[in-house]
């Protein structure tokens, strides 16, 4: 443990002297991102080695608490969480110098800095840790942490609107992991995870739904996703990449950890992350198309991933409740992949966006356009993350969901044909619509011709955020291509989730898992030799003939001009318009008039389902019951008398009676 | 040694009266402060005698709550001989509605506040009920005149309200002293000293101890602030000078909680710990609740504070009542007084500089008074129960108990009540810090930067902050022993 | 030679004759004599040999784009099997990468689409993707039926298991729901009537050919051969499902599998010579249609023994 | 014996009723004062056997200032404040009167809950003191007047002594202090507050000092 805590001092140390060194904006940056950096390298050394060792030494410390204990274990599948949380963290952070630079002349950058690398150690505790109370400690300060760099731009009303609704649902959610550690440590008799005993079946119950609403609520479940879409646009975006890359996962992290406390799962929790899934996954995708935020856009896409996610895991319970080992293995394995799958391209992608704002100065897309041009980096880094968040092969999104379905298919096949066929047909929804949705991202921001003054006059950013980029993107295609390998290093944590005896897992891994992948991933390399080669032989096949430029045909009309291009609203029209019942769009139209018309415009909104719908009724609701219980405190003395009267009285006669 | 402890406060306070000059008055004020933590320092290692009988005496329940009141009036001390300077500069001030209006002669101030420590200590070192009660009615006395430090006419109001409400609940606590006495009629030599009456408690008639604990409960529950007779607080904390107001939530409240749990302890002892456990639990759920409800979109932010103390009585009566949280519940009054008393003149600050307590009036906080809008935050962050502050210790602990009683439903409400308090609280906190500056903190007076003013809050914070990291063990042993001098388990 | 490395230059060889079929029928029923069916091989000899143009405002993507989906296409027939000849490359699970290869190939036509900046080809790239997020699970769904009935977790295992027996083993006249899913994909994905007009030139009713507006010369080549080797792969599956002629001589099979292509081929002309074009709005309909054909089959089949 | 200390329970009693039913300030300070009287002969007929000098002390002390001193501060608070005569209640007489016996069965009823715990002659002064007490709390919460609120606390208070004269005859430590500090804290403290209130408001109803809420 000890590289694993020189890291964490490392971080320590970094945001301490970002902090200290608030005045100097540069300095603190280095202190900051320097920290992170150096904290990754050094913690990698400590938490690779620890993906495949299934025999960890933990490390425990008394602590001047009454209660709990500082308890840290690096097993495999806390490994697996806190790897990419390094790598992304530390991409964010190269990427975060250049990126706050902007920000450097109106304010101190070093609370920010201190902020990140509070996040980042946060983080890293919060996978290791292996006691409650510090487990709760670490998830409020990863809580705290974020909620102060969303906030970082908090003269702008919309943030802070978004830093209160993170803040008030991350506490909610928080309060049900309060009971559910609570509850585990009562039924072990002490704070020490390791402790927890075999749980009656309906503390289990229970403790399963508390895990469910209390990490769900982080991790973006519908509908406790809420936050998601307000906090993720409003932070900067290298802290958008963390929190959607990383962050959210820890709420997955958690359930995992949790689940593998709670022993043999019944049947009725896999169709709840199944449900869970399919609902957070279709909906987060729909939604996400509804909206021409290019960040937001982003941020509902995390719900759908989350969706993604929690299906592998329903599919993975499932086939474990149902005894079918395979399906097991292959939900669990789809999950987990798309878990680090996640984190690389919507890292990858809020970067992206991050430089698109940067150079452009808007997040709204039907102002952006013809980008590519002027951010070739940029453009070809978004452009391999958008495909890898479709699912396409060769990339790595394609591996994790090739898993799910293909655990899905041998559902099917053996007799969970229910189950499967919700598992496939949400797939291939979300798939779909993730195609309609990226093509829209890319192809309104990216390609085309500039919308506003604003984009034509973009320019590609500099090394630091390049760099960044460039690595996640390679990250995309590696693991697209050696999707067995990757697979292979997780083995470790997929056995821990799987609870399969090692040698069954074993075989059933090297026998039925990884040889489809291996033919998958030999295709994508194939399918790309191909396009390579195509690309040789279509160069071929022009040489030396007339290759001549033009305006783009538009079937004769006059005066084209960027303003004719398509929008992302109307791209998006016909599928909103179809699922208009979940979605409810808004419209603000002012047509034309008069024979010589001046102006005329359309917009459309999509506010959140849930938000509108189930939270801010309930909301209200409380806030009109508070208004009316205000009566109470009505100036009148003679009533506040009263009161202590009424209470003796009551007392007296129930009490004595 | 505790004659020296009453004695110091009082005979200072007689001095302050007397003394014409504003400056040596002040120093007498902080020499009494100091004098009286120094004491109060040294009964950690030296056990001082009881005194007059036994009447007087210091248990390890009684050192714990001594030692938070002289931290805090410590504190408060230092914060108000540099309130008391920059208020001695101006004759006259302009409150909200604009009327002007004189401050009480600062003689009176200093010497009230001195009588109050003095009355204070009394209540903590009492181990007589009659003595008890006597210094939790003196207290009253004493802290009315700093209420109506200020005078005009909403503090005056403050004021009649906090004395007829107290009035009215302390003599009900008076009648609880004499059930307790009939209760003890039977056998005419017991005294009426809690280790006394601990010790007899199987010959006290059961019935008349219920009602005792009932009117005592009623009494001094509304002293420290319980739901339903909570009403005089939010008016006495809103418009009392903040100095006071730390005071009041910070010491006061507590050392009637200490005043019920000596009864409480009497009735664990009789064997009623079920039945005094309950009210306690039923009252704090209560307390939290009615708090939350007016948290929520609050527009004074000395009043929300104020509510919150309701919220942390509640807590501290909820984990009371649990018993197996006792420990924790006295841990929570100590973060408590701590983080409430921090709050309080950081809010003190920020009325001086804006002149104002209304919430919608106040934006930016963060950016006009960079230090007191931080420590506002921090005071925030704190008193909500988020880590890494004392209080999300303490209020895990107490909810640990509450589970570990397999009172599912409770920890359920607990939780939402707290919940509920930090989103109302939150929503307001945020809305004053966040965000540009707004009218009235746009040329601000250079008080943020007096040090005087800050440090004390800073340096409570800092302590709110050490016990979320670590707890002292002499500090948990203590809590420890007090639960068990007060018979929770 | 191993049969299986048959299929591969067959279908790459045959595919253009698929459409040359479709418009002879056509002109049948118009009572034209029309082109021949080799008319589609001159086309793309033409268009090889032809120079080409470009947008200003596209960037590589734009240039990229008809060879992907290409690439793409190819790549999906290397899983396809064909009349009792089995695919290239064969594993459990090939099915999900043969939709999402296809997925691979319209994201890269609705991107390059989308790089002209020009507002039809917008407008069609909105309509493919639109079609294709109602088809994929309608499609998917439907191999899953197959996949129940068959216990078969590849193309080749499943097309391969396929025998008329099947279909009149209990759960098997489900397939049939599947086939008709099938057939509706089919013309869903290559933008034939009842979806879409290939042969209008009135942008706003249509899809495909909108988006391919601006390509020409060699690339517009790759486009409508692409074209033509998805009708071959999405049609060889309804075909395969359809006619499950097993004589156990590969070549006879082979015969079959082609016969079954061609009609494929006969019935979109004769559906394209009868019916009209659907409303934009009730497109949306059918394909859910479709998928709730696949769901009916899923539930209506019997596992696998 | 018995039938002095009964027929003085009586008369408190009907104090307590005349303070309900009573329309005109001054017959209710009138009325507190007697009652005040009444109660400062109370431990000198209870404990006739066993007079000390201590009790007669302090039940001098205690008449004198309920019956004298009290009413002559709040009179002067009236002569004051000036023009407010009238008690203008929240509640009406006749309803404060039916209030009153329905007190006075509550009051009986808890008396008969709790253990019979003294001399017999006193069995009966439990129902009165509870009684003085809901009566008291009752006048401060269903009067208008700062000064029929004190009034009120004065009956309050009243009722406490009685218990306490009555009880707790063996710790007299205990209750000296309480009525001492009780009287203090009652009157002069208050007593100081009605004179602010005079002359920041110019009104003693308590009606109006309603700035401070949160509705």
């Amino acid at each position: 443990m000890g590289a694993f805590l020189l890291s964490i001092g490392l971080l320590a140390a970094g945001g301490l002297g970002a902090l200290f060194f608030s005045r100097r904006s540069r300095l603190a940056g280095l202190f900051g991102a320097g920290g992170a950096l150096l904290g990754a390298a050094v913690g990698l050394a400590e938490v690779l080695p620890a993906l495949l060792d299934r025999t960890p030494r933990p490390l425990r410390l008394d602590w001047g608490l009454p209660l709990g204990s500082f308890s840290l274990a690096l097993d495999p599948l806390s490994a697996f969480f806190a790897a990419p949380i390094l790598g992304l963290c530390a991409a964010a952070a190269l990427y975060g110098v250049e990126y706050m630079e902007a920000h450097s002349s109106r304010r101190s950058l070093g609370p920010s800095w201190f902020f990140f690398d509070l996040l980042m150690a946060s983080m890293l505790v919060l996978c290791a840790a292996r006691d409650s109370v510090l487990f709760l400690i670490a998830w409020e300060l990863m809580t705290l942490s974020s909620f102060f760099l969303v906030t970082f731009e908090d003269e702008k009303e919309s943030v802070r609107r978004a830093g209160w609704t993170y803040l008030v649902a991350a506490h909610l959610g928080t309060a049900g992991l309060f009971l559910l550690f609570m509850l585990l440590s009562r039924q072990a008799g002490s704070t020490d995870l390791s402790a927890v005993p075999a749980l009656s079946p309906l503390h289990a119950d229970a403790a399963f739904l508390l895990a469910l609403v209390g990490f769900g609520t982080k991790a973006g479940f519908m509908p406790m996703h809420v936050w998601l879409p307000e906090a993720h646009p409003a932070a900067p975006s290298h802290v958008s990449a963390v929190m959607s890359g990383v962050m959210i996962k820890t709420g997955i992290y958690g359930l995992l950890r949790v689940l593998s406390l709670l022993g043999a799962p019944p049947a009725w929790w896999g169709w709840c992350l199944l449900a869970v899934g399919a609902v957070s996954g279709v909906l987060g995708v729909l939604f996400a198309l509804a909206q021409h935020d290019l960040k937001r856009l982003l941020a509902y896409h995390s719900v759908e991933n989350i969706g993604i996610i929690a299906l592998g895991l329903g599919v993975g319970l499932l086939g474990r409740a149902h005894g079918m080992p395979l399906v097991s293995v292959l939900g669990f394995a789809g999950a987990l992949l798309h878990v680090l799958n996640h984190v690389l391209f919507k890292g990858l992608l809020f970067l992206g966006a991050g430089s698109v704002l940067h150079a452009a100065g808007t997040r709204d897309m039907e102002h952006l356009g013809g980008l590519l041009k002027r951010m070739p980096w940029t453009g070809s880094t978004f452009l391999i993350g958008s495909a890898a968040i479709c699912g396409l092969p060769p990339l790595n999104g394609f591996v994790s969901e090739f898993l799910i379905y293909l655990g899905a298919f041998y559902a099917v096949v053996a007799g969970g044909a229910a189950w499967g066929a919700v598992a496939i047909g949400a797939l291939a929804l979300i798939g779909g619509l993730a195609l309609a949705c990226f093509t829209k991202a890319f192809g309104v921001v990216f390609l085309g011709e500039p919308r506003g003054e604003k984009a034509a006059a973009a320019h590609e950013c500099g090394w630091p955020m390049r760099l960044s980029m460039a690595a996640l993107a390679a990250g995309c295609v590696l693991v697209g291509l050696c999707g067995p390998m990757v697979l292979f290093w997780s083995s470790g944590t997929l056995l821990q989730v799987c609870a399969l005896p090692p040698a069954a897992f074993q075989s059933l891994l090297f026998g039925s898992v990884l040889p489809p992948l291996l033919w998958v991933c030999g295709a994508g390399a194939a399918l790309l030799a191909a396009l390579i080669l195509g690309a040789l032989a279509r160069a071929w096949l022009l040489r030396g003939r007339p290759v001549g430029e033009s305006g783009t045909w538009d079937c004769g009309y006059a005066a084209p001009g960027p303003r004719m291009q398509y929008t992302a609203s109307s791209f998006a029209q016909p599928i909103t318009g179809l699922f208009s019942f979940f979605l409810r769009p808004r419209e603000r139209a002012s047509g034309p008039e008069g024979y010589f018309p001046a102006s005329a415009s359309y917009a459309t909104e999509t506010p959140d389902l849930f938000r509108e719908r189930l939270y801010e009724p309930v909301f209200s609701g409380v806030l009109r019951l508070a208004w009316r219980l205000r009566w109470l405190q009505h100036g009148r003395i003679q009533l506040y008398v009263l009161y202590i009267a009424l209470t003796l009285l009551v007392l007296l006669l129930w009490r004595l009676g | 040694m505790i004659w020296t402890l009453l004695g110091v406060p009082l005979a200072s306070a007689a001095a302050a009266f007397a003394i014409r000059a504003d400056g040596p008055r002040r120093g007498l004020l902080l020499a009494a402060a100091l004098t009286h933590a120094a004491l109060t320092a040294a009964c950690w290692t030296i056990q001082p005698a009881p005194v007059f009988g036994g009447y007087l005496a210091l248990d390890a329940a009684g050192r714990l709550f001594l030692s938070l009141l002289s931290a805090l009036f410590l504190a408060a001390s230092f914060y108000g001989a540099g309130y008391l300077r920059a208020a001695g500069r101006t004759k006259e001030e302009e409150d909200a509605a604009g009327f002007l209006f004189a401050n009480a002669p600062e003689a009176v101030f200093t010497g009230c506040l001195l009588c109050f420590l003095g009355t204070m200590s009394l209540a903590v070192l009492s181990q007589h009920f009659g003595l008890l009660w006597v210094g939790i009615e003196a207290t009253t006395l004493c802290s009315a005149p700093l209420i109506h430090f200020h005078r005009q006419r909403r503090s005056l109001e403050a004021t009649w309200k906090y004395l007829l409400v107290c009035s009215v609940g302390i003599a009900l606590a008076l009648l609880g002293n004499f059930f307790l006495a009939v209760a003890a009629r039977q056998h005419h030599d017991l005294l009426m000293t809690v280790p006394e009456l601990v010790a007899q408690a199987g010959r006290l008639d059961k019935q008349w101890l219920k009602a005792a604990f009932l009117l005592f409960l009623v009494g001094y529950g509304t002293k420290m602030g319980l739901a339903p007779m909570h009403t005089w607080l939010p008016d006495a904390h809103s418009e009392a000078p903040s100095v006071v107001s730390a005071l009041l939530s910070g010491a006061l409240l507590n050392c009637a909680f200490l005043a019920l749990l000596r009864v409480n302890a009497v009735l664990a002892a009789a064997g009623l710990a079920d039945f005094s456990g309950e009210l306690l639990v039923g009252f704090g759920l209560l307390s939290m609740a009615v708090a939350a409800a007016f948290i929520i979109g609050q527009g004074d932010f000395k009043r929300l504070l104020a509510y919150s103390s309701v919220e942390h009585m509640g807590i501290l009566a909820f984990g009371a009542g649990l018993g197996a949280a006792a420990p924790a519940a006295l841990l929570h009054a100590v973060n408590h007084s701590l983080t409430k008393g921090f709050l309080f003149l950081t809010a003190g600050n920020l009325l001086a500089a804006s002149r104002t307590k209304s919430v919608g009036e106040i934006r930016g906080l963060l950016r006009a008074l960079p230090r007191s809008g931080a420590l506002w935050l921090v005071g925030f962050l704190a008193i909500t129960g988020s880590p890494p502050f004392g209080t999300f210790v303490s209020e895990l602990w107490i909810l640990q108990g509450a589970l570990a009683r397999h009172r599912g439903v409770l920890a359920a409400l607990y939780l939402a009540f707290l919940a509920a308090v930090f989103a109302a609280m939150a929503s307001v906190v945020l809305k004053m810090s966040q965000g540009e500056p707004s009218d009235r903190l746009k040329e601000v007076p250079g008080d943020d930067a007096d040090p005087w003013r800050f440090w004390p809050p800073a340096l409570l914070a800092a302590a709110v902050l050490v016990l979320g990291l670590w707890v002292p063990p002499p500090l948990l042993d203590a809590v420890r022993e007090a639960a068990a001098v007060l018979g929770m388990r | 030679m191993r049969p299986e490395l048959l299929h591969l230059p067959l279908a790459l060889f045959c595919a253009p004759l698929l459409p040359g079929i479709i418009n002879r029928v056509k002109a049948f029923f118009a009572g034209r004599c029309g082109p021949s069916v080799f008319q589609p091989y001159r086309d793309l000899l033409k268009l090889l040999r032809k120079g080409a143009v470009f947008s200003r405002t596209a960037t590589w993507v734009f240039r990229a784009g008809p060879l992907a989906s290409l690439v793409c296409a190819a790549a999906a027939l290397a899983l396809l099997p064909l009349g009792g000849l089995p695919a290239l490359v064969c594993f459990p699970g090939d099915i999900v990468l043969f939709a999402y290869v296809l997925a691979l190939g319209r994201f890269c036509t609705v991107a390059a689409a989308l790089d002209t900046g020009s507002a039809f080809e917008g407008m069609g790239a909105s309509r493919e993707v639109w079609f294709a997020a109602l088809a994929e699970p309608a499609l998917l769904l439907g191999l899953a039926a197959m996949a129940r009935q068959g216990g078969e977790l590849s193309l080749t295992g499943l097309y391969g298991s396929l025998e008329p027996a099947v279909l009149l083993a209990p759960g098997g006249p489900a397939l049939l729901l599947v086939a008709a899913a099938l057939l509706i994909i089919t013309l869903a994905e290559n933008s034939r009537i009842p979806f879409d007009d290939p042969d209008t030139h009135l942008e706003l009713t249509m899809i495909h050919e909108v988006m391919v507006l601006d390509h020409s010369g060699p690339d517009f080549g790759l486009i409508q051969y692409a074209a033509a080797l998805r009708l071959w792969l999405l049609g060889a599956l309804a075909a395969g499902l359809l006619l499950p002629v097993r004589t156990g001589r590969p070549w006879l099979d082979l015969t079959a599998g082609l016969c079954g292509l061609c009609a494929v081929a006969l019935f979109t002309g004769v559906v394209e010579s009868v019916m009209a074009r659907l409303r934009l709005t009730r497109v949306s309909q059918l394909l859910a249609a479709a998928a709730a054909f696949s769901v009916l089959a899923l539930m209506l089949v019997r596992g696998a023994p | 014996m018995s039938f002095w200390l009964e027929s003085l329970i009586i008369l408190v009693v009907l104090c307590n009723l005349r303070v309900l039913g009573s329309s005109r300030l001054t017959a209710c300070i009138q009325t507190v004062a007697l009652q005040g009287a009444l109660l400062g002969l109370l431990p000198v007929l209870a404990h006739l056997d066993a007079l000390s000098a201590r009790l007669l002390l302090q039940a001098a002390a205690s008449t004198v200032l309920k019956a004298a001193v009290f009413p002559w501060l709040l009179n002067r608070a009236l002569r004051q404040a000036g023009l407010q005569r009238e008690v203008e209640p929240f509640v009406g007489f006749t309803a404060s009167l039916a209030a009153g016996v329905l007190f006075l069965g509550a009051a009986l009823w808890l008396a008969a809950r709790l253990p019979h715990a003294g001399p017999e002659a006193l069995s009966r002064l439990v129902p009165t003191a509870l009684f003085t007490i809901f009566v008291g709390l009752f006048v401060i919460v269903s009067r208008r007047q700062a000064v029929t609120q004190v009034l009120g606390y004065l009956v309050f208070e009243n009722g406490i002594y009685a218990f306490g004269m009555a009880f707790a005859e063996k710790q007299p430590l205990l209750v000296e202090l309480g009525i001492l500090l009780d009287v203090f804290m009652g009157v002069f403290v208050m007593g100081i507050t009605l004179f602010h209130i005079h002359r920041e408001f110019d009104h003693l109803d308590t009606d109006r000092l309603t700035a401070l809420r949160d509705s």
